[in-house]
């Protein structure tokens, strides 16, 4: 039906009286997202919505109240990592960070956290996890996408909301969107993600997107050449880095994001993965 | 945020790093006076945050008071990425008989850092080829437990160094792992550590790269951005926190996302045109943080039109229409600006903006573009 | 190793914990000074490290220029451990309307750092009943990862402390583990924080001791040893890195191992008598610390009888036989020396010692003590 | 036959060529304990002792070299942790650390590590561990005890060479005795070591020399009531620390170290252990 969350997930938020936290938190009820409670220190013991939501001042309190297993982030950055460490010594299964710009050092005593753990943690920078008519866990403009069987996963937000809004044009159903952040340093990546879809008897195909920097999606080839036998799109952006009219201007990057794309999409057609040179042939593709 | 070598060199005398003598010097007569105090030969080395500033005549040795002011204006002459030189490090100078490479760099995909050492150190290391032939040797650390001396030995027994030296680069490497950690560093890195005729290591140069999303924390460092290589809108985008990229060409593009940042750049490039910036506002943006955006773009005479891709998820269409509506008066050349406003909020926002002059709206990246593009060629026609 | 309290001070405001203004002074002219510069009402509090300070009239208040002479007399007239007050911290003084005692404590068993937050701050938390009244919440630290503010949040939600204080108390509990961390401490406490009717926490008292086994990378406090309470015998013994433990008797004992210094101790107790001094010379002892060690105790004029008592195991009793000749010359009033050498090298040891005058050898610390404590007796009489 | 250490055991040396570790090291050859070799940063390649002892730089190529699995230290105390982390990571099994004195933050970061490990730490400040006939690693006196069924488990290092010599003079043999070092932050406690003996077919009865300070004879004199079913006599020093006339003197001290070792005294009695109130009484207790 859905990965990372289903109909008995139980949905708490971390930051649910700040600025965004509020504002996301109240569309998440209004489309139907089961929020159990929420916290925001020092206001534990109020309700917010009308009465309708608990606070409470930490995740200890919130988790032993309400049972919740999956946890939505809307932390300010400084103090992100220690409310992600909370969430994992408070042993919430799925945390989604939509918090992203995390300091570098900070996110990896998260990672150093959470190789001990069980948790995954979604993000830094996420969109969230929107599983069509049971949850929007995170920021997913309303009403994107609906119930089917293509599993999404994207390193950008706003890529995921484009092809979100294109499969939806064309009247293709989605069994889950994750979108995994770009931040410097993230939780789950690309391979994460492939292997629960594959698990996921509800999820019959799979759209992957992706962009410079980083080899995660150069991994997910490895890995899908071995593991994956669900049919695999994947739609990459950033590929004119290379051309030699900007070549120059990053001249001084010294890094060899340059030319990572061209090396990432040679990977995954390799392993059988089928390119979407434009977001409006990621359909086709989907119905070949 | 990439540290000058005077400035990174600082914070290694602080800690204790074994640093050849020297000072920085903003004209001739300075350069010839701490010359005449640390005494010759000297270094003269151009400050500049440029790789290549070796081969392009940027470090100059020089033997005796008799050629010192010929160099110096030789160096200050010099120009890297359209900027003049401003400051010369004056440097004591003396020979060596060995040199390595070591670093502490940030591995943003195992999320920890690495700490690398070389037997092929100064600019050899830089060139693909002897990089590649060069041993090098690299230890993952955990971030939490930090950086352990036996560690570092392991590294040692796989380079060609003298044992003599083994307890210096063990101390020299934890003092650097330690400003690493301190500073919020993503880069810390000393090349070349020489080894001194009198067996005494050297940090020779240093680089140091501080992550800017700690800079809240690391409050030295926030005005270190050197005025030569951060001009007005650079530091606006960094007070708004915004991603603020240039380009050659004449369109000025806001988005919310990096993401939808390269799908544009992809999309003029297939259409053999160029921005002249892209803005990402990042998700979650203020009104502020969007109207200062915006003016950066409108106060931008390169600009001829803008264009504004926006898919709101995290990021609320209302705020995006209200930046846009306070940036107006910013507008005076009337810039025609292009929008797609989609996603959360957007009725609601596209409503608020019906008064807002110069305007057209559009549904899709695609078209958004094409429409923009066309305008700047009938423009030029 | 304790700190005074100004020295505690001067560390918490160098970490930005808000303490009230105060300055040390060492005689009567400082303290109206600074009295006058801080303004009234102030506190006079003697530094000293002994307990019950409060109790003893060592914490004064003084509400005008009027007072403060009289006041600043009787603090210096105090006397404690027979040493007389030195030194007087001028402090603000100020009203308050709750303490609270805040403290971060190596917790030897577990091994690892503990956070510990009370309800019932100041000298209350030091009177064991109210200590067991009060409610006290505790926290134990991952010493790799750090004490996290989650973790101190916890712990608030268990105290009667106004939500709107927490994020202060978090910053000042994690300032004060960053000092307890760098600093090597054993002991990083505030007693009491206390809440102004501004609402601002103030740490009132503060409590740090450094752990004398890291010394040697804390050299800040290497002299900051109070000479009005570290005299020539304990710097000679943190010098030669020796034991040194006072008693009022007459016999001066030398042993290696806490052990055996607890088992002599035991013995001479059960036998009605006291040691003079017992110094445990640690495993492996140098020739120069064992020399040192005798010195101390032959210029100790308390001191009528040595005794000896060693069971070398790491330690070699060749290296005590050399120790006790090099130290035979400060051997002046030629007090007798009872020994037992037994365990590593001991027969070439007592070979070596057969020409040392005013010495008799036993086999066991019992037959030892007796002879020593015999001798003693003999004397008196 | 005994406990940490046996005859298939193979024990190198950290710190070989140190003033302690060549002493100590050169006796440990000579009375027949099976050194395999040692380290000593910069000396790899070398051999000491007549070219009969390898000597590796790092105690992963010494362990590489000779499947060592038991390490004995004589690191200086400053550079001591690194040193016990450092055979911690190579997956030394037993470690035993005869320096001392090493500063606590240091071994709060050495018991983090034995936490997430297999290792064993003895000491630090440990006399070793003594096997009769088979290994003395550490620094026991030469010919101190032999074989026989009596394990001996103590804190102190000199106490343990009082009472081994005491049993000797009895004719009383020993399994296995084990100094668990009595600085303010130790490795293995009475507990394990109790553990351990209850688990030796060879033990039959069990030493334990305690004295003030800690909580280690409280938890073992617990542990003893439901898991130890051998004899155990204890003995105890520092009773005298609660005489009136001492107290004065231990005022400032601040803490409990006072009456702890009457305290202590009293949960081994009812935890049944037999108390030695004289080192003299331990033979008669162990042959009642």
């Amino acid at each position: 039906m859905s990965i990372l969350l289903n109909s008995n997930s139980r949905i708490m938020v971390q930051g649910i009286t700040g600025r965004h936290g509020r504002f996301h938190s109240m569309r998440m009820i209004n489309n139907g997202t089961p929020i159990v409670g929420g916290t925001s220190p020092g206001k534990g013991g109020d309700w917010c919505f009308e009465g309708n939501l608990p606070i409470f001042d930490t995740v200890r309190d919130c988790k032993e109240a309400t049972n919740a297993d999956v946890s939505v982030l809307f932390v300010p950055p400084h103090s992100a990592a220690d409310a992600i460490i909370e969430a994992i010594d408070s042993k919430i299964k799925t945390i989604i960070s939509i918090t992203g710009s995390i300091p570098v050092h900070d996110m990896m005593q998260v990672k150093a956290a959470l190789k001990e753990s069980d948790s995954l943690l979604i993000g830094p920078n996420s969109p969230g996890v929107l599983v069509p008519g049971i949850a929007n866990a995170g920021v997913f403009p309303d009403g994107i996408g609906f119930s089917g069987s293509v599993g999404v996963v994207s390193r950008s937000g706003t890529l995921c909301y484009e092809v979100l809004d294109t499969l939806k044009k064309a009247n293709i159903g989605v069994s889950t969107a994750v979108g995994i952040g770009d931040d410097p340093i993230s939780g789950v990546d690309f391979q994460t993600c492939l292997e629960l879809f594959e698990a996921d008897p509800h999820t019959e195909k799979i759209v992957m997107i992706g962009g410079p920097g980083g080899v995660s999606e150069l991994t997910a080839a490895g890995y899908i050449m071995e593991h994956i036998t669900k049919p695999v799109i994947s739609y990459l952006v950033g590929e004119s880095l290379a051309a030699s009219i900007l070549r120059p201007l990053f001249s001084h990057s010294g890094d060899l994001v340059l030319d990572s794309v061209g090396k990432k999409a040679d990977a995954l057609i390799d392993a059988g993965v089928l390119l979407a040179n434009k977001l409006e042939e990621i359909p086709a593709l989907l119905l070949r | 945020m990439k540290l000058q070598e005077y400035q990174a060199k600082s914070l290694l005398r602080t800690a204790g790093i074994p640093i050849p003598a020297s000072m920085l010097a903003s004209n001739a007569v300075q350069v010839k006076r701490i010359a005449s105090e640390i005494g010759y030969p000297v270094l003269l080395k151009a400050q500049t945050l440029e790789t290549g500033r070796g081969k392009a005549g940027g470090v100059r040795l020089v033997q005796s008071e008799g050629d010192i002011e010929n160099v110096t204006n030789e160096v200050f002459r010099l120009v890297f990425d359209a900027q003049p030189v401003q400051s010369i490090l004056v440097e004591k100078a003396f020979t060596f008989s060995k040199e390595y490479y070591l670093g502490i760099r940030t591995d943003l995909d195992q999320g920890c850092p690495v700490l690398r050492v070389s037997e092929a150190g100064g600019a050899t290391f830089l060139e693909p080829e002897s990089f590649l032939n060069a041993r090098i040797v690299e230890q993952p650390v955990d971030i939490n437990r930090g950086l352990k001396a036996f560690e570092i030995r392991n590294l040692l027994t796989n380079v060609d160094i003298d044992p003599s030296l083994w307890k210096q680069f063990i101390s020299i490497a934890l003092k650097l792992y330690n400003i690493y950690r301190q500073k919020d560093a993503s880069l810390t890195e000393v090349n070349s550590l020489v080894v001194t005729h009198q067996q005494q290591l050297f940090a020779l140069d240093a680089k140091i790269d501080i992550d800017s999303g700690a800079l809240y924390r690391q409050d030295e460092f926030i005005d270190a951005y050197d005025p030569a290589y951060f001009g007005w809108i650079e530091r606006q985008a960094l007070k708004y926190d915004v991603n603020y990229l240039r380009f050659p060409g004449e369109l000025g593009c806001v988005v919310n996302g990096m993401g939808l940042a390269y799908l544009t750049l992809d999309q003029l490039i297939t259409m053999k045109s160029l921005p002249a910036a892209i803005i990402d506002i990042h998700g979650g943006a203020s009104i502020t943080s969007i109207a200062s955006s915006l003016e950066i773009l409108f106060r931008n005479a390169q600009v001829q039109a803008l264009m504004i891709n926006i898919f709101g998820g995290m990021t609320n269409c209302e705020v995006v229409a209200d930046g846009l509506i306070s940036s107006a008066t910013n507008n005076q050349q009337k810039k025609p600006v292009f929008i797609r406003l989609k996603g959360t909020n957007d009725a609601t926002a596209i409503e608020r903006l019906k008064n807002y002059e110069n305007l057209r709206f559009f549904d899709t990246t695609e078209s958004l573009t094409q429409a923009a593009l066309e305008y700047l060629k009938e423009r030029q026609a």
